[in-house]
């Protein structure tokens, strides 16, 4: 069931199974892995990190919708070396490879960040956070444009050799195009999606509900979102993809593998419950002994098309 | 702090009484739990699996820790109302204590217990263990109408029992926090739970006072900063913030509330804190 | 109750109330006219219609989603003139304004279709699709570009004195600029969401669910997207919005109002039970007497910041 | 074809009976769709308020104009799957009927049924409907394994009934449309659904014989194009084309397929064509 996210890297970035958790699912890590003794995701990506001491967002924070979880919780963290001192050992005493997210919004602080984390041997790899602002560009999000997306990940891997991860925006319009972009620039791996801006008015209808008006979607709502995301970059890139969103069942993991991912990630539907992502595991292992099935690469991009098509944008008349 | 691996206990329901249309205190025998809880904490409904993507917070309500059971407030509109569909003999699943109790100082004899109909599932418990534990305890319940008041079967018979309506069809009318005053100079401790409007009412009449009230008084050495388990304790008024649902792990921040001293997770940190810990005016 | 769309429009785009039918909702009007009887929206959108016949999307063309639902109708149309042929006496005969969704590619049949309309005494205005291709741009969706938003605006108002809704596409990440361009270019108002790019896998996962691959996602899994978007439009102009998006309920209509819409539009709860849109404004109706409120223009944008904000992709530090 | 203003007809169900594991046959006292549906429509099952966000489509499996029933044969994984949850006596609001029927030629009097297990709640009204005309008529029943085989007591006691399953355990082993063959000599009709495979070997049969069988014989002049209706009724393979949810307005478009002239809505059109009137191998 073994798969890698960084199968061209000396040393790889090998998981047990397909299964793991999505940033921001596990915060640092720390408690869930007390907490799902081992019913183990293949690998945790831990909340999006930056270089200093952060308060995160104003409260409320979060919300349940109709099939998703709105969220703002922004960037809480106590910088990143604080995180290394206070959750290293837990990482380094785990099996479970710990990923750190990064978040930062200059190609120098990318460099910085990276550059600590290549110290750290308990960090497995490490994700660039592309929905970060951009400074350079008026705090629009890096992965809006292909070059701020080219820039961001030169600069990490020029930092650092351990296993690089770019997680995109699904408010690019073409995520192909960046897709491409970035695995040019060096990402090992490319994750897709993380969550659609979006908001909820209060109960009282006087103000937006979250604290910070707008938020996040996540969660079963943005799947069929995340799938068209995963299937579009499958075939523009041959790195491994790691499908986020809306993963919640065996089907779902099915569907995402089918449409192009290599792996799964999931958020949402961990918090909710910690041992999901390793009972997942178990149900896909169990599913393909009953097909036949020895290796889930075998499950990889079944369901897209024989010939490159246009893209979910390029479609001649209007189809949606 | 360490919770046990994922899976939580098994509870059966073994009575369930009607409080209010659309309300019921539901009895369930979970030993273990009932063995650990303090007043103020909460448990997670695991099993069967609630509808939302997350998991319902339901506050404990009161405990029996030689009978083994534990008993939850539920209202239709609240988290876990799921439960309200059960009938004896059913199980769940409950994952807990979660979260950390009010913290009542040893030499605290007269507790003031505020709460409106919301907060009630979150203080109820604490009038158990007050009666339990020798000390004097006064409920002050703050309500719209008459037909929102709680039953008085609901506390225990020791308890003094007050109420404010705020047209006044029962009790005192007006807000709850009119009653407050008289009570002030008798109680050691104040613990409120309910709206952030009330909670910020609350805290306006406790600032004013500030040290000179209650145990308050006696813990302070002027100049001293106290350390934060033994501030908790020794201030005048704690509160349990509201907590609908969430990883109740600390790791989604997601209940996070403003504190004095930064962000503050409810469901660790709290859901009980002391008044100074929190920054009301920029709560919800 | 009544609300226009047109204000500043000689005669105006007077509604009954504020709950329409949106695109595709009702199709050409003409069955779902003879199904609602009295419990009428205040006014229906046609499908998009283009100059020549077209066939259609591949099927199948329509899949249930969780919270959505995930859908490729494509331009299935006899084209204009057949359709005002078939559907003009229908409309003439109604009391509820039928509202004709143009969708072409190129300037000269956005102008050439507005000239037809403006011909037609049976219809009440014309909505301008944003999300169809752009023949000048190799296909990508007009509405992803300020400019080419305008200049599609600009030929729909040069062609024709009728009221003028243009209709966002969510895919652009920034709406409230292309609202400002479309909003300056002479649109009346602005409808806003369309669809989300989706896709869902087959069920043998041996290829896309749908015919087309890719289909646009609605249903109230993409409510949240849609009242951020009229929340950030209505930031940025004035002119009467159109909310658009998961709208099936009187609480989704009043959190939309709150979000900064005059009117709201349903299609996919209207395909359930085309009485909805009557059946939401009487609640709505009775939910304003029992709040002392007159007009439901006093709820519209109650839950807008007093000040702008930076919109949801220029928020300072990563929030989502 | 005008539809009546939304609101449908009360139904309430009156007899429930398993066919198989997971599939009940569903007996409703509905007077006025009794009288006027026909084989092949269906209906729309519009309260209680189905969990998805399109209104399920339900065939009608059955009927008697004189009792006022109509039967419908539901699968807890096909649409309408919530009915199966309702007792006798329980009530449901349904709309219909709705598209358009089999058409079967006033000569012929052998039909031929042809259908999978998905296929049978679309195809046995007109078992009842041919048997009541006094028609000779055959079903021809394929499925995977005997576990899946219908049983009989679903069928009027006048047709007959063959079967064929994949794996050989019960009656002919293979594909139903071996069975054909033996039949299509006989039969002056065939009326078919199922799976789009069984239905496209289905074409294919009728395709290489075309103008050679049935009815067909009969109203074919060499050269001239019949209207579409009387091309349907005279047809030799008509089939009933799956349909799980949608407007049933003929607005959505959503139920649309490719036809040899243009589009073609099942809701509308459908969901009985000719076999002739559709490109089945562009079809999901
Ligand atoms: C002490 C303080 C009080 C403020 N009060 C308000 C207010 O009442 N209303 C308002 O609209 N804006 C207030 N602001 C401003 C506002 O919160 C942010 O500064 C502004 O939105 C820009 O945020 P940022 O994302 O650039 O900053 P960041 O540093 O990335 O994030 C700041 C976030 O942290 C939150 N925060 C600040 N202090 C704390 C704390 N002690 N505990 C928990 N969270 C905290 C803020 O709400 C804000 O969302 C306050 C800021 C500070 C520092
Ligand atoms: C007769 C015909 C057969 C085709 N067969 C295939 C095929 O098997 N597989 C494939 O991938 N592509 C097929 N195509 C090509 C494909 O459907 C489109 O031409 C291509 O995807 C570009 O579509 P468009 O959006 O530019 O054309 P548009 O004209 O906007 O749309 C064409 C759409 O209509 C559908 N369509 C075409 N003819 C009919 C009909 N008679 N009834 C209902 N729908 C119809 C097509 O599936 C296509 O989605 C066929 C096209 C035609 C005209
Ligand atoms: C509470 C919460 C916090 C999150 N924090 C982060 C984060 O710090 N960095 C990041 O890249 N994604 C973050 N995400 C996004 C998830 O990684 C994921 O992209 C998104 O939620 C969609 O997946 P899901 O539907 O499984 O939740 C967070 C998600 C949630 C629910
Ligand atoms: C079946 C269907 C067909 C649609 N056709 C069109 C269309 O032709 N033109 C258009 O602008 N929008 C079309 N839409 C999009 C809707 O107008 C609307 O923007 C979107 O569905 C979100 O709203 P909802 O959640 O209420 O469905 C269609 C939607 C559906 C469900
Ligand atoms: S509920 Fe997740 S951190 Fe508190
Ligand atoms: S189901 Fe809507 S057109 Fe057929």
């Amino acid at each position: 069931m073994t798969v890698d996210l960084a199968p061209l890297r000396p040393g790889g970035l090998r998981l047990a199974h397909p299964v793991i958790v999505a940033a921001g699912g596990a915060g640092y890590a720390t408690e869930f892995l007390d907490a799902v003794a081992e019913l183990a995701p293949a690998a945790i990506v831990t909340r999006s990190t930056t270089r200093t001491r952060r308060h995160g967002s104003r409260p409320p924070r979060m919300a349940m919708q109709p099939g998703g979880l709105l969220w703002s919780i922004g960037l809480q963290d106590p910088g990143l070396d604080a995180v290394l001192r206070r959750h290293g050992p837990r990482w380094g005493a785990s099996d479970v490879p710990v990923i750190v997210s990064l978040c930062a919004d200059s190609a120098e602080d990318i460099g910085w960040l990276a550059r600590r984390l290549e110290l750290a041997p308990e960090v497995a790899g490490l994700e660039l956070n592309l929905a970060c602002p951009d400074r350079g560009r008026g705090g629009l999000p890096i992965g809006l444009e292909v070059e701020a997306s080219e820039l961001a990940t030169v600069a990490a891997r020029a930092a650092t050799d351990l296993p690089l991860i770019v997680k995109l925006t699904p408010v690019a319009p073409d995520l192909r195009e960046i897709a491409r972009a970035v695995a040019a620039a060096g990402a090992d791996a490319i994750s897709a999606i993380g969550p659609l801006p979006a908001l909820a008015v209060a109960r009282d209808r006087d103000r937006a509900l979250l604290g910070t008006a707008y938020g996040g979607l996540s969660g079963p709502a943005i799947k069929p979102v995340g799938l068209r995301a995963v299937y579009e970059i499958a075939q523009a890139v041959s790195v491994p993809i790691v499908g986020i969103g809306g993963v919640a069942s065996l089907d779902d993991v099915l569907d995402y593998l089918a449409a192009g991912a290599t792996a799964v990630g999931l958020a949402t539907a961990a918090l909710a419950d910690p041992t999901l992502p390793g009972r997942l595991a178990l149900e896909l292992e169990a599913w393909c002994a009953g097909h036949q099935i020895s290796d889930p690469r075998e499950l990889v991009g079944t369901a897209l098309p024989r010939r490159r098509d246009r893209g979910s944008l390029r479609q001649g008349p209007w189809r949606l | 702090m360490g919770r046990q691996p994922f899976g939580g206990e098994v509870a059966e329901l073994i009575a369930s009484r009607e409080v209010l249309p659309g309300q019921r205190l539901l009895t369930w025998r979970a030993p273990s739990l009932a063995r650990r809880v303090q007043a103020g904490q909460f448990v997670h409904l695991l099993a069967p699996r609630p509808s939302g993507l997350l998991l319902p917070v339901i506050p404990v309500a009161g405990f029996d820790r030689v009978g083994g059971t534990i008993v939850l407030l539920v209202d239709e509109r609240s988290a876990g109302a799921e439960l309200l569909r059960l009938h004896d003999g059913d199980q769940v699943r409950l994952d807990g204590p979660l979260g950390r109790g009010f913290s009542v100082d040893a030499r605290s004899r007269h507790l003031l217990v505020v709460c409106d109909g919301s907060g009630m599932a979150r203080v109820r418990a604490l009038l158990d263990e007050a009666v339990t534990g020798g000390r004097q305890v006064t409920l002050l319940l703050g309500v719209a109408t008459a037909a929102e008041v709680l039953p008085s079967w609901l506390l225990p018979d020791e308890a003094e029992y007050a109420v404010a309506t705020i047209d006044g069809s029962l009790g005192h009318r007006g807000g709850v926090h009119d009653l407050v005053i008289d009570y002030e100079a008798w109680a050691d401790q104040c613990f409120a739970a309910g709206s952030w409007s009330l909670l910020e009412q609350l805290a306006m009449l406790a600032r004013g006072r500030d040290g000179r009230l209650g145990v308050a008084r006696l813990g302070r050495r002027p100049g001293r900063r106290m350390p934060r388990t033994a501030a908790r304790r020794t201030s005048w008024l704690q509160v349990a913030l509201p907590h609908e649902a969430g990883c109740a792990l600390g790791v989604c921040l997601g209940c996070v509330v403003e504190g004095t001293a930064g962000p503050l997770r409810v469901c660790r940190e709290g859901p009980t804190f002391a008044i100074d810990e929190l920054v009301l005016e920029r709560q919800p």
